[in-house]
């Protein structure tokens, strides 16, 4: 709960930053194409628009594949698809590892006991095999993908709410609130999830970045929706023509890599602004 | 009053922390100051009189990044130690002059036994070889009254109570004879009955080696019972130095006595009846980025006047033998 | 001492087997949960399955049984370690993985070296070093290299030195037709480990590298480096007697965690480079539909997790002699 | 003192468990608290008195015992049913820092006890929180800044305006004045006594510091190891300390005197305080006590009337013949 008056300072504390300015920037680079990919490549990503294994900076800005589609648009659109990956993923998360870490680590006892051998769990099963047996199983629709990646990433998120909780818990002013006969779900909500919601807002923007490269790999492994093109997709049917065409896989590569690259940065910024202490 | 040559002799120091790029402002200020073989200088003040960073820059422990000695000379028994580099620093840390810090808790390696901490000084400045050394250490162990020494000193940190783990500290301190000891506030972490320990230990010690102590700390109970003489700090520079029988007789800077009547005294009131409320201070001490030119405790003061915000008062002896820096202390004192 | 340690590794070891059982369930329910009947699921969506396959599958998994019976029966198979038949490949599954085992092994054994070695390396130096050419430059490769999709480096890897300067095999384990043991072997093998680990390892690097400089520079930071530097120590005293072991601990807890990320990263190498590990094996199974045997594969891993788990608590009681004393990580 | 106690402890015990066992934090202890007076409570670390505190105003939950405030037993009351009560039972802290939260204004802070307990309406509750904040003396437009902005001292005075808020009768000082400096210390220390005087609040005033409680309180008991070794008024306890541990610690305090006026007989005493997980049998200071008796580790001693209003758990003092 960033009070009004913080909010533009915090942008402003970021954008100060070199690092928070170069990854804002590349960010919003991002967010237009993706905005924009139906205006500027209204003739959509799988169209074959000309002759195949055109290479790029010519005729077609990044060149074209196999089939003679355009990689610039299939850039635009897999644009999309990460960063909706990345946010609702990263929402999922965000909130399933508040509610579980934030209760853990508030009531302790044997809700703490439970919820924190659920996460183990989850933090043992090999998280990307798991994302591919769910999957797999389950077929691979967009909602499945972004399904899979929160169910496995989410336990890291619990436990460290619940260490941030615990510990925002033992100070003192939340024994005042207890000896002034305030409600547990009151003292959770208005008095200690402020206090967290640096972190949370911290580690969710690096998770952004993590639910974007595991698309990126399930589509690669060819575990994407048929009919979504994707940057990891395009990447593995790349693959076959790695002889040939470089630019068929590196292009997509570097659009991953920029992107995850540009929320990093700002994940570093945030921490810098929220944390102070982390800085020096 | 002391007639023995001083081991340690402070002249004008002055440290500055950086404010900006090219600006920096003073932590401690034209401080002059010395300390005799046997003998304990207490520096006394409250949280933010720089007398932690007096301390620190005595050894030059300061981040050389945001701070610097600007001025001033540390002659340690005739050699200025102000101005050596920091490789021939080291040899003077731990040997010639050692710290104890604080914390007892945080202070020690947690990962390294502590017979093997106290060794590693030994061996850093008299290159004995390491069977020497652990021999040497387990023998401190014992001086500074750890039970076991030779148990003990296969420890680790964790192993060990706050008084015991501030005891290993005095033995790191200690392990060279250095000349000179520097404890910052030794005692504020540990228990009334250890930090009476403690604080004895330090005294015999002293005796024995023949070193003069530098007692920092903001308790001035520990100064009455601990120390000969005491210096004053307010806003990074002295403002009184005296012996330890004048001073608690009738401190003459009106901040040293206003300091001195905040203190709660539980024996006056039961043997004098009532209770009168303590002697506050008002207002807050000035950030020391921001000080104007005369003295810094004139806004808090009740006896200032004009020239005191305009004039920055020197140190001049009184006729009690006081060294006070106020430009009123002669007046109606 | 050495009780006590045997003592909390074993403690960490027997925590892992619920979490084990729990994978076995979820394992279960898991084909259930799939759209449709769960024999034709686990026989793919392809013409491929046979009758004979489907009657195997039904059999083996007792699907008209009661669902606590074929619980019951699965339960009992894995105890003997039975996974099942693969029809893809002809052989028993247990028997597919275990023979894909030490070419995974091998390939994360390294790639942890690698990346654990060099990020305590390059982290401590930027630290050190902080506010220094050196230490910017190590840092701006990190956060890189910590934004590169692991099989995209692969694949440049290849395009770079294995298609253009043909320095090192693009995918397999060993050359086909070469000597099958001995030094030559090794070397072959060698050769063809080089560009995958370096593929695995270097995220992972980065990951360390970031980790191990903020808690190198937290580390010089507290009290106990400055009773080491008021004992008039060197500064290279200080950073290697002092603070480095120190700065380890938290880059060895991430390491722990991360070894069942870099099994998932490890499939995608594999992948990448054809190495005939578990991961590889995966991907077959994915691409020709094989879940039994995927769910195999997964099953495994996750004992592999919490087997690498407990190397990792020894080592970690080997550097901190407060778990190793107290047993246990918060004391 | 008025007949009926404001509140009344018997037989209270609390034991936190840690993975390295069960910490005797307070253990079978008595205790009146007057209406109107200051009870010091003083001890070293792990003596069990800030664990006591908290357990009296039930922010740690009783293994045992009874806790009585006003004739009712409070010691079993669900959180429902303890609220109404919590209104006269408050507690300040030790650090200022701490004990206020970051991310709140002093108006919002200031504003939870009147708006859990339903004192005035949203419209006069500004009203009120100003003028809380003067009575702690400070300028009421300190009610829109954050913790952050304000120093030790000042934080303190918010922390002890929240805890007066509704005019409690009881009010735990948990070591309120051991962060912060002498000169700030004594401003907190006239402020709390002032407020004493203005709305008759009952103090236990919890304290490692003598100094500080020997200056404030009426009656001072003295904690170690988790139990109640002596417990005394004032001017009893300070001139004739009965208990080897009370005379110890009295002989540390170290006075700002000049040496020569300075009483100079201390009673130095040995050794660690041993573990409040394992303490020593029979009587707990016997380890450390200088006049220790075979029958002190045979026996734990009770604490008895002891002539004066003081009570002591010692067998040198008591005689042996109260061995129960």
């Amino acid at each position: 709960m960033l009070s009004n008056s913080a909010k533009p300072t915090l942008l402003r504390k970021i954008l100060s930053t070199p690092t928070g300015a170069i990854g804002m920037a590349l960010l919003t680079t991002v967010i237009l194409l993706a905005l924009f990919a139906s205006v500027l490549f209204p003739e959509g990503p799988f169209e074959m628009v000309g002759a195949p294994f055109r290479p790029p900076f010519g005729e077609y800005l990044f060149g074209t594949d196999m089939l003679g589609r355009d990689i610039a648009a299939g850039i635009a659109y897999g644009a999309r698809i990460s960063l909706l990956v990345g946010a609702v993923a990263t929402l999922v998360i965000v909130l399933l590892g508040t509610v579980v870490g934030g209760l853990a680590g508030y009531y302790g006892g044997w809700i703490d006991t439970a919820a924190m051998r659920v996460t183990e769990f989850f933090q043992t099963i090999p998280t990307f095999i798991g994302a591919i047996v769910i999957v797999a199983v389950l077929g691979p629709t967009l909602p499945n993908i972004i399904g899979a990646i929160a169910v496995v990433s989410w336990a890291p998120l619990a436990r460290l709410v619940r260490a941030e909780v615990r510990s925002v818990k033992g100070r003192e002013f939340v024994e005042a609130c207890l000896s002034l006969g305030m409600g547990d779900m009151r003292i959770l909500v208005v008095q200690i999830l402020p206090n967290v919601l640096s972190t949370i807002v911290v580690a969710g923007s690096l998770m952004v970045a993590t639910a974007i490269l595991f698309e990126a790999g399930l589509s690669f492994l060819g575990l994407g929706d048929p009919n979504i093109m994707t940057w990891g997709f395009m990447i593995g049917a790349g693959r076959s023509a790695i002889r040939t065409a470089w630019w068929m896989v590196t292009i997509p590569g570097i659009a991953v890599l920029l992107t995850v690259l540009a929320i990093n940065l700002i994940g570093d910024a945030l921490n810098e602004a929220l944390n102070p202490r982390a800085k020096r | 009053m002391n007639a023995s040559k001083p081991i340690l002799d402070v002249r004008g120091l002055r440290t500055e922390f950086r404010k900006s790029r090219k600006t920096w402002f003073p932590v401690v200020n034209d401080v002059d100051f010395h300390v005799s073989a046997g003998e304990t200088l207490a520096i006394v003040g409250e949280s933010g009189c720089g007398k932690s960073m007096l301390a620190h820059s005595l050894l030059q422990l300061l981040p050389k990044r945001i701070s610097r000695l600007a001025a001033g000379d540390i002659w340690l028994e005739g050699r200025n130690i102000a101005k050596l580099s920091e490789e021939q620093m080291r040899a003077v840390r731990g040997k010639d002059i050692s710290m104890v810090f604080q914390e007892p808790m945080t202070s020690l390696n947690p990962l390294m036994k502590v017979g093997q901490q106290i060794a590693e000084s030994i061996i850093e400045h008299e290159g004995c070889s390491h069977d020497e050394a652990r021999r040497r250490s387990v023998a401190l162990m014992d001086l500074v009254g750890i039970p076991e020494p030779a148990v003990r000193a296969g420890q680790y940190p964790f192993e060990l109570s706050g008084g015991m783990r501030q005891r290993i500290v005095i033995a790191i301190a200690l392990a060279c004879r250095p000349k000179v000891l520097i404890a910052d506030e030794p005692t504020t972490a540990l228990d009334v009955t250890i930090q009476a320990q403690v604080l004895e230990l330090i005294d015999r010690l002293k005796t024995e080696i023949g070193m003069g102590v530098i007692l920092i700390t903001h308790d001035l109970g520990v100064v009455a019972e601990w120390a000969q003489r005491v210096m004053v700090m307010y806003a990074g520079r002295k403002v009184e130095e005296a012996d330890v029988e004048t001073f608690f007789s009738g401190p003459k800077h009106p901040y040293s006595a206003a300091l001195l009547a905040s203190v709660p005294r539980p024996d006056a009131i039961i043997n004098g009846g009532r209770v009168e409320p303590l002697t506050e201070i008002t207002g807050t001490v000035p950030p020391m980025d921001q000080l104007g030119p005369g003295c810094s405790f004139a806004d808090r003061c009740e006896r200032s006047a004009d020239i005191c915000l305009a004039q920055q008062p020197q140190i001049e002896m009184l006729s009690n033998g006081a060294r006070v820096a106020c430009l009123r202390a002669g007046e109606n004192a | 001492m050495w009780f006590a340690n045997a003592k909390y590794v074993l403690g960490r070891v027997l925590h892992g087997i619920p979490i084990i059982l729990a994978i076995v369930v979820v394992n279960f329910f898991l084909i259930r949960l799939a759209p449709g009947d769960a024999a034709q699921v686990l026989a793919g969506e392809s013409g491929a399955a046979t009758a004979e396959y489907m009657r195997q599958i039904r059999e083996q998994f007792g699907l008209d049984q009661p669902l606590w019976l074929q619980f019951v029966n699965y339960m009992k198979n894995l105890l003997v370690f039975d996974l099942g038949f693969s029809f893809r490949h002809n052989r028993e599954i247990s028997e597919l993985i275990m023979d894909r085992l030490g070419a995974t092994a091998l390939l994360m054994g390294t790639s942890m070296v690698l990346s654990i070695g060099f990020g305590i390396l390059l982290g401590a130096i930027a630290a050190v070093r902080d506010r220094t050419l050196l230490s910017h430059v190590i840092m701006i490769l990190a956060i890189v290299t910590y934004a590169t999709p692991l099989f995209w480096v692969g694949l440049m890897l290849i395009i770079v030195f294995a298609l253009n300067l043909g320095w090192f095999p693009t995918s397999g384990i060993a050359t086909i037709g070469a000597p099958v043991d001995g030094f030559e072997y090794a070397i072959d093998v060698a050769h063809h480990l080089v560009l995958p680990a370096i593929a695995l390892s270097f995220f992972y690097m980065a990951l360390y590298t970031r980790l191990m400089r903020a808690s190198m520079l937290e580390t010089l930071g507290q009290d106990f480096i400055k009773t080491a530097r008021a004992k008039g120590l060197s500064s290279s005293n200080i950073v290697f007697r002092h603070a480095l072991r120190n700065a380890i601990i938290p880059v060895l807890t991430m390491a722990g965690v991360q070894v069942s990320a870099m099994l998932g990263g490890s499939v995608i190498i594999e992948s990448v480079f054809g190495w005939p590990g578990l991961g590889l094996l995966a991907y077959e199974a994915l691409f020709s539909r094989d879940l039994n045997l995927l769910l195999g594969i997964f099953f495994l891993s996750s004992i592999l997790v919490v087997l690498t788990n407990a190397i990792v608590d020894v080592i970690y009681t080997l550097v901190d002699p407060r778990i190793r004393l107290n047993g246990g990580r918060h004391a | 003192m008025s007949e009926h106690p404001l509140l009344t402890v018997r037989n209270l015990v609390k034991y936190h468990h840690t993975p390295n066992g069960r910490v005797h934090a307070v253990d079978h202890i008595d205790l009146d608290l007057h209406r109107g007076e200051t009870l010091g409570l003083v001890g070293e670390s792990g003596c069990g008195k800030s664990t006591l505190g908290r357990t009296l105003i039930r922010l740690h939950e009783p293994d045992s015992g009874e806790i009585i405030h006003h004739g009712t037993d409070i010691t079993h009351l669900s959180r429902a049913q303890m609220r109404p009560f919590r209104r006269n039972l408050q507690i300040v802290f030790q650090d200022p820092f701490a004990s206020l939260n970051p991310r709140r204004t002093i108006r919002q802070i200031l504003s939870e006890p009147f708006s859990i307990h339903g004192v005035g309406s949203r419209i006069e509750q500004p009203s009120m929180v100003e003028l809380l904040i003067a009575k702690v003396g400070l300028h009421p437009s300190f009610a829109d800044r954050f913790p952050h902005e304000l120093s030790g001292g000042q934080r303190q005075r918010i922390a002890i305006a929240r805890a007066i808020a509704l005019e409690p009768s009881t009010v735990i000082c948990d070591e309120p004045v051991s962060a912060l400096d002498v000169s700030v210390q004594a401003q907190i220390i006239n402020l709390l006594r002032r407020l004493q005087d203005d709305i008759g609040v009952s103090y236990i005033f919890i304290s490692h510091d003598l100094s500080v409680i020997g200056y404030l309180a009426d009656r001072i008991a003295v904690m170690y190891l988790g139990e109640i070794v002596e417990i005394a008024p004032k001017a009893q306890l300070w001139n004739t300390p009965l208990h080897p541990y009370t005379q110890a610690l009295f002989s540390a305090i170290a006075v700002p005197e000049p040496p020569s006026v300075a009483r100079n007989n201390r009673v130095g005493i040995k050794g660690d305080i041993p573990s409040p997980i394992n303490p020593p049998g029979g009587c707990r200071f016997r380890t450390r006590c200088p006049v220790a008796m075979p029958i002190c580790s045979e026996a734990s001693p009770k604490l008895l009337e002891a002539g004066g209003g003081a009570k002591v758990a010692c067998h040198l003092v008591n005689g042996t013949n109260t061995v129960s």
